[in-house]
């Protein structure tokens, strides 16, 4: 165990693998000699060898299908997408190649690639720096999507990962790369030393796919939210002082049901918050499952907050985040109906 | 400056319409045996006018000739005939399938069966193909069971698609055939990347890759194309042009403003221009890419000439946008009869048993058919339900799991 | 007046767009001389000349990325994409460049564009011709997303579209594009002639984007449909006997939220349906809305009887594909609750 | 053939890194002057040596020599050597002012001026660039308002883009600037259509469009070729070759496996290799095509070679993946010298001028920033927050109404 920040527990789980299995690779912009943007692969090439870690033309609809090709011929391929923003040029060999090739052939050929991405908003990266696409991904079948909010998940749920024979995006909310952005911009910067989840083992270690973590336990609303707005939201319940029971989704597909329908038919009420535009985002895939599942225990409308339906407006920063306060104004009113 | 004529924006048009006369003046064709050969390991600083050659060995008397004139065993070329008159059996009886109702689509690839049968066979086991939908001669070359194939036209119970896939969208893995798709281009770089895994793993197996013409105007060609180059992949990239993309012909891809072999100049890589219809001149050409693949000396790009004799699929009719004779008139002769003229002037092959071949790949098409259509066309006996709800992932997720179940009850 | 298939009330829209507005141009695969696979552009070339309705390389990255550049010079382009299922080589510059032009210039430049695409199942497409892409526009600012379900609005819709000044996503139900497909495959098939819609006006008129129609006015339950489901559902209504109120949304953006929730908060009731996947499909951000806006007065979970969340499977057209039988399921389960 | 050693993978990697001597070595370049000129009417297959040579026109001494040196009225070159200062005075201070937390992200385009500056110049009223974000030189030679640009960078109420976009990423319409994004390469394709439609009014307008060595790598800039083919686009498509993409050297994209101007012979389209950091020779390429384009000939692909001297970004150390003193070894000089000693060869400049211009521009530039400062910077005085629901689309929908409400009584 050591403390370790997300950026250096993701790291981490990319050392090891590279470490205990020479079919795991890893290539993307800027992520060999120089160690990646923001310092993921640093020193990897190094440690590992130049065809283990190394960099790549421009071209992310290159390394996604170059990736799934190596993935059919039995590598376990890692790739980079520098900023999540910049996944759309390889989104059609993500939908159509990558989540049907199972299918498709009948279990003959597969894609058991992970398409790291950092994402999301909060660092003043505008328009093309801030993207939270998880809901383009998540509608697509064959598709894994999976979102850390702590390190030690970071680790755990990026080897997982690695080794799932399926195709995984795996978005890592960059704002808490370097400590637990609770939405306060105005305050200084935490690290991630002495925060909860902060511990993390140097070795293998795996967190399942699927199983979300109850992050605060509460009686009196329920708040669904992953990535960064897990602590926005228990900064929310915080400072609201409402008993809200956090639940961090950790992995949007495959999703822990049981867990959210459990904890929203115990308060009967609900919470959903991203960061990404509101219409048509996952919030709303969370809503319908939950009023379909709970409708005879919901008390009030389920309330979404999130982005709002514009383009990342940069100077809008912290009106278009949502943070702490718009959120506990969203359990209050989840509260008050 | 401001003196001159104004711009108007120039849209291409072919040579040729329906009722006018067949026009292939614009192909300029060096003679058999023309094309000089490079060393493999030639820089391709070396090889730029290679692009704008064509590579033929087939003379008009059935002679071999010229530096590409490959060495192959008789036997060799009589699979490679049998795969082709095999195809061109299959793909008539499939289309008349369709039109019988037997299954939803169907696509031909008349006049081009050279292009797959002959890298099927240059090929060695262990290496992958990423095939088009119009390759079906390279499984035949390797004898894939027609069984697999005509069971997956009719989507029947033992489509090994398991009634996921389209008709012709065939996966074959074991022989050395990758899962095909209807988008176009987007496994180009499948094939780079597997070729790239080869190379990480010290392995010395290759890949061959194939678009058609028009599909090489998609970026996914070019992404490929740059990861080749970059990386010196050993893999093969091949564009099959066969002057038609559905009713666009080939000025819609950039084809009158250069050839397509010449792609590989701005990559510097090698560009060959082949006569596709010449067995002998793909299997040259294959082999040549192939071993400079094997020796780490990269990627290279193949053109292969070709046409497309037949509609572009089930659903078109081709003479509402080329002139009805045109495949009569293509210069390049048909695939099936250069390589037949080929072997009977080598001595190696008779009229005779060239009838007695014909009769015995007619009757096991229709053995296969009849076959299939006994296990079921489309509609009559599919796989079971459930195959729907499998390999969506590895292990079903609750949603698949809980479907499954409300379709299964479904009224 | 004059009857019309769905086909050729679309392609009546670009010949009399092409015959008033010298600025609008038509291109994309096969759509010049051959007119198009689906027949909407035929003659066009023949009576507007080469240069208003042409042929494009196979490239539908770059068919977008043209109608974009065209736009912004003050053409309206209409581009088809052969099928729905090839538009996503264009999405990243439909999300990133399209959607965002005019908000990141500050108003100084925009993409008047129309991206028209074929759409849906119900014609053994498989996995590649019968995709139902709709949720991945809808969830991006910027863009608007148009369905018909009958000639008449077909037309109608389409010249809005072209006219519009923001990008339009034009989906076309390509299994009514000659007769109103209700579901029941094993009937014959039927022409428009005849059918409510079918009557066409030869010249211009416009349909409104953002209202959406009731298609049979009811009592029972609310059933939101677009495109093909529109039909089947009014069969369902039909067959099952139950008094269901039937909106066509016609526009998923800008949706017409108030007929939405005066028809649920009439009812009490809402099925939603559609062909695409359920998981983050429209029907989410449906089910989502109306829960937010109707919550009090729903007396049943809203039910989404959707396509199932596995690619589209050849063989199994009829399995996947939600036929009348089970929408009128949908109905009896959101009435019985 | 199995005999081989077995494949391996080739991974590109620069000359030198930090610790070790800057090479430039794999650069070759003839002298200036030397390089052939076609006639601007020259067919492209006779033009197939010009990717691999090097257009120069700048001597040693400031002497303009050999076919390519262009007309250029002194005023003119005086104009550019203005843009180029006025930009290099700008990039510091607002990289500065980055520093001191007054905007969140800055680039400079330090070395690559010329490469903005001359095209901006020699392009005709109503023609359109389509930039990249190293351009703002092209503005600075059309004297384009440094208030606007110092707005945009702090995100002020005054900012031109309303707050909704990045620092740097600029739009300007009537300056013949097209509206920037952070995405690479994406708008190279618009530039094609835009000049499609010109041709499609016969109109006289063209396009010029830009992307970085590593941005060529997309599977746009392919896309854009094509169409810029197919149709005879009026457009002059660019390739800034400044040796890097952030950390990754040109050899990532392909650069050691050819020239990026002989990307255009496999599209059929001349490619020409030009010196840019030599303001004449820009001059004249970006003249040569602007010419052929707007005789109906089409388009034309020309790579500037250059450097980036400066790091990528604010968020960018060069020195930890290159020599330090790499930009210093560059063998083409830098390209404001190279104006100035030219200007002051012709008799039309002195230093004592220079010296007077850059004290003014130095002074134009801090005025402007502390104007823009008093309006705001980042965070203090940002644009109204409605804007921020504005211009999603051309009329606001209820959906940003309502949430316009929510975001304006929000906590
Ligand atoms: C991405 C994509 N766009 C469009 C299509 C529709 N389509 C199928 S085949 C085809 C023409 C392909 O022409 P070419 O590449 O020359 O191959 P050929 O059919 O001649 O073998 C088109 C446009 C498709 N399948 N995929
Ligand atoms: C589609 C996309 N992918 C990745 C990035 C991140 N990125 C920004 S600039 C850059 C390097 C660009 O290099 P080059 O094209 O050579 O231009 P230069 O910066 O040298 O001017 C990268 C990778 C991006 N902006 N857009
Ligand atoms: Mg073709
Ligand atoms: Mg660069």
């Amino acid at each position: 165990m050591s403390e370790m920040s997300m950026i250096q527990a993701i790291h981490s789980a990319l050392d090891v693998m590279l470490g205990r299995d020479p079919n795991v690779l890893i290539f993307g912009e800027d992520v060999g000699y120089f160690g990646g943007v923001f310092r993921a692969t640093e020193g990897l090439q190094a440690k590992h060898g130049p065809t283990r870690c190394f960099d790549t033309p421009l071209s992310e609809g290159g390394i996604v299908a170059t990736a799934i090709g190596m993935g059919a011929y039995g590598l376990r391929p890692v790739v980079e997408i520098q900023f999540a923003d910049y996944i759309l040029p390889a989104y059609d060999q993500l939908v159509s190649e990558a989540a049907r090739l199972r299918y498709r052939s009948g279990g003959e050929f597969w894609a058991p690639i992970t398409v790291r991405a950092p994402y999301g908003g909060g660092i003043f990266g505008g328009q093309t720096h801030s993207a939270s696409p998880e809901a383009l991904f998540t509608h697509v079948a064959g598709l894994k999507t999976v979102i850390p909010a702590t390190p030690y998940d970071a680790k755990g749920l990026l080897i997982s990962a690695i080794e799932d024979d399926d195709p995984v995006i795996f978005l890592e909310p960059k704002r808490i790369y370097n400590g637990p952005f609770d939405g306060r911009h105005d305050q200084p910067a935490r690290p991630w030393t002495g925060q909860e989840g902060s511990e993390v083992p140097e070795d293998y270690y795996k967190v399942a796919l699927g199983s979300a973590a109850i992050r605060r336990q509460g009686r009196a609303v329920s708040v669904l939210a992953y990535g960064t707005m897990v602590h926005v939201a228990l900064r929310a319940a915080e400072e609201s002082g409402i008993d809200a029971e956090v639940i961090d989704l950790r992995s949007l597909v495959p999703l822990d049901i049981d867990t959210i329908t459990a904890s929203v038919n115990k308060t009967g009420r609900c919470v959903i918050v991203h960061e990404a535009t509101r219409y048509s985002g996952f919030g709303a895939e969370l809503s319908a499952l939950v009023q379909e599942r709970c409708f005879y225990r919901l008390e009030a409308p389920i309330t979404r907050v999130t982005g709002w339906d514009t383009p990342y407006p940069h100077a809008f920063e912290w009106d278009y985040f949502p943070g702490p306060q718009r959120v506990a104004e969203g359990l209050r009113r989840a509260l008050e109906a | 400056m401001r003196n001159q004529p104004p711009l108007s924006l120039h849209i291409p048009a072919p040579h040729a319409r329906p009722g006018e006369k067949p026009d292939f003046s614009y192909l300029t064709f060096p003679e058999p045996g023309a094309a000089r050969r490079p060393h493999i390991l030639t820089p391709e600083a070396e090889m730029r006018d290679m692009p704008y050659s064509l590579i033929r060995v087939l003379a008009e008397d059935g002679r071999a000739i010229g530096p590409w004139a490959p060495h192959v065993a008789p036997e060799t070329l009589r699979r490679g005939l049998r795969a082709m008159m095999l195809t061109r059996f299959f793909d008539d009886r499939m289309f008349a399938a369709h039109h019988q109702g037997k299954t939803s689509f169907y696509m031909k690839s008349t006049g081009e069966e050279a292009t797959a049968a002959a890298p099927s066979l240059a090929l060695l086991p262990g290496d992958m193909c990423f095939p088009t939908y119009r390759m079906v001669s390279f499984l035949m070359a390797r004898d894939y069971p027609l069984a697999n194939l005509v069971n997956q036209i009719f989507s029947n119970a033992a489509d090994p698609m398991r009634g996921r896939q389209l008709p012709l969208l065939y996966s074959a893995r074991d022989y050395g055939f990758y899962s095909l798709a209807g988008n176009v281009g987007s496994r180009f770089g499948h094939a780079v990347g597997w070729a790239m895994a080869s190379a990480y793993k010290n392995d010395d197996k290759i890949a061959m890759a194939f678009v058609g013409d028009g599909t090489t105007a998609e970026g996914n060609f070019h992404e490929a194309m740059v990861f080749a180059s970059v990386y010196h992949a050993p893999v093969i990239l091949c564009v099959t042009n066969n002057q038609w993309a559905i009713s666009s012909y080939q000025g819609i891809a950039g084809g009158e403003e250069t050839t397509f072999a010449a792609r590989g100049i701005g990559y510097g890589l090698p560009g060959l221009r082949v006569d596709g219809n010449d067995f002998l001149a793909v299997y040259a050409a294959t082999q040549w890419a192939a071993e400079r693949a094997r020796a780490n000396h990269g990627a290279t790009l193949i053109e292969f000439v070709t046409y497309r004799v037949a509609g572009h699929s089930t659903n078109d009719d081709p003479s509402r946008y080329r002139p009805s004779d045109e495949a009569r008139a293509w210069p390049l002769g048909d695939p099936i009869e250069r390589l037949k003229a080929h072997l009977i002037a080598l001595g190696e092959w008779s009229e005779a048993q060239h009838e007695a071949l014909a009769r015995a790949l007619h009757e096991e098409v229709r053995a296969a058919a009849k076959a299939g259509e006994a296990l079921g066309t489309l509609g009559q006996n599919p796989p079971p339900k459930r195959e729907m709800f499998e390999h969506v992932f590895k292990t079903p997720d609750w949603r698949n799991l809980e479907q499954r179940r409300e379709c299964e009850v479904a009224p």
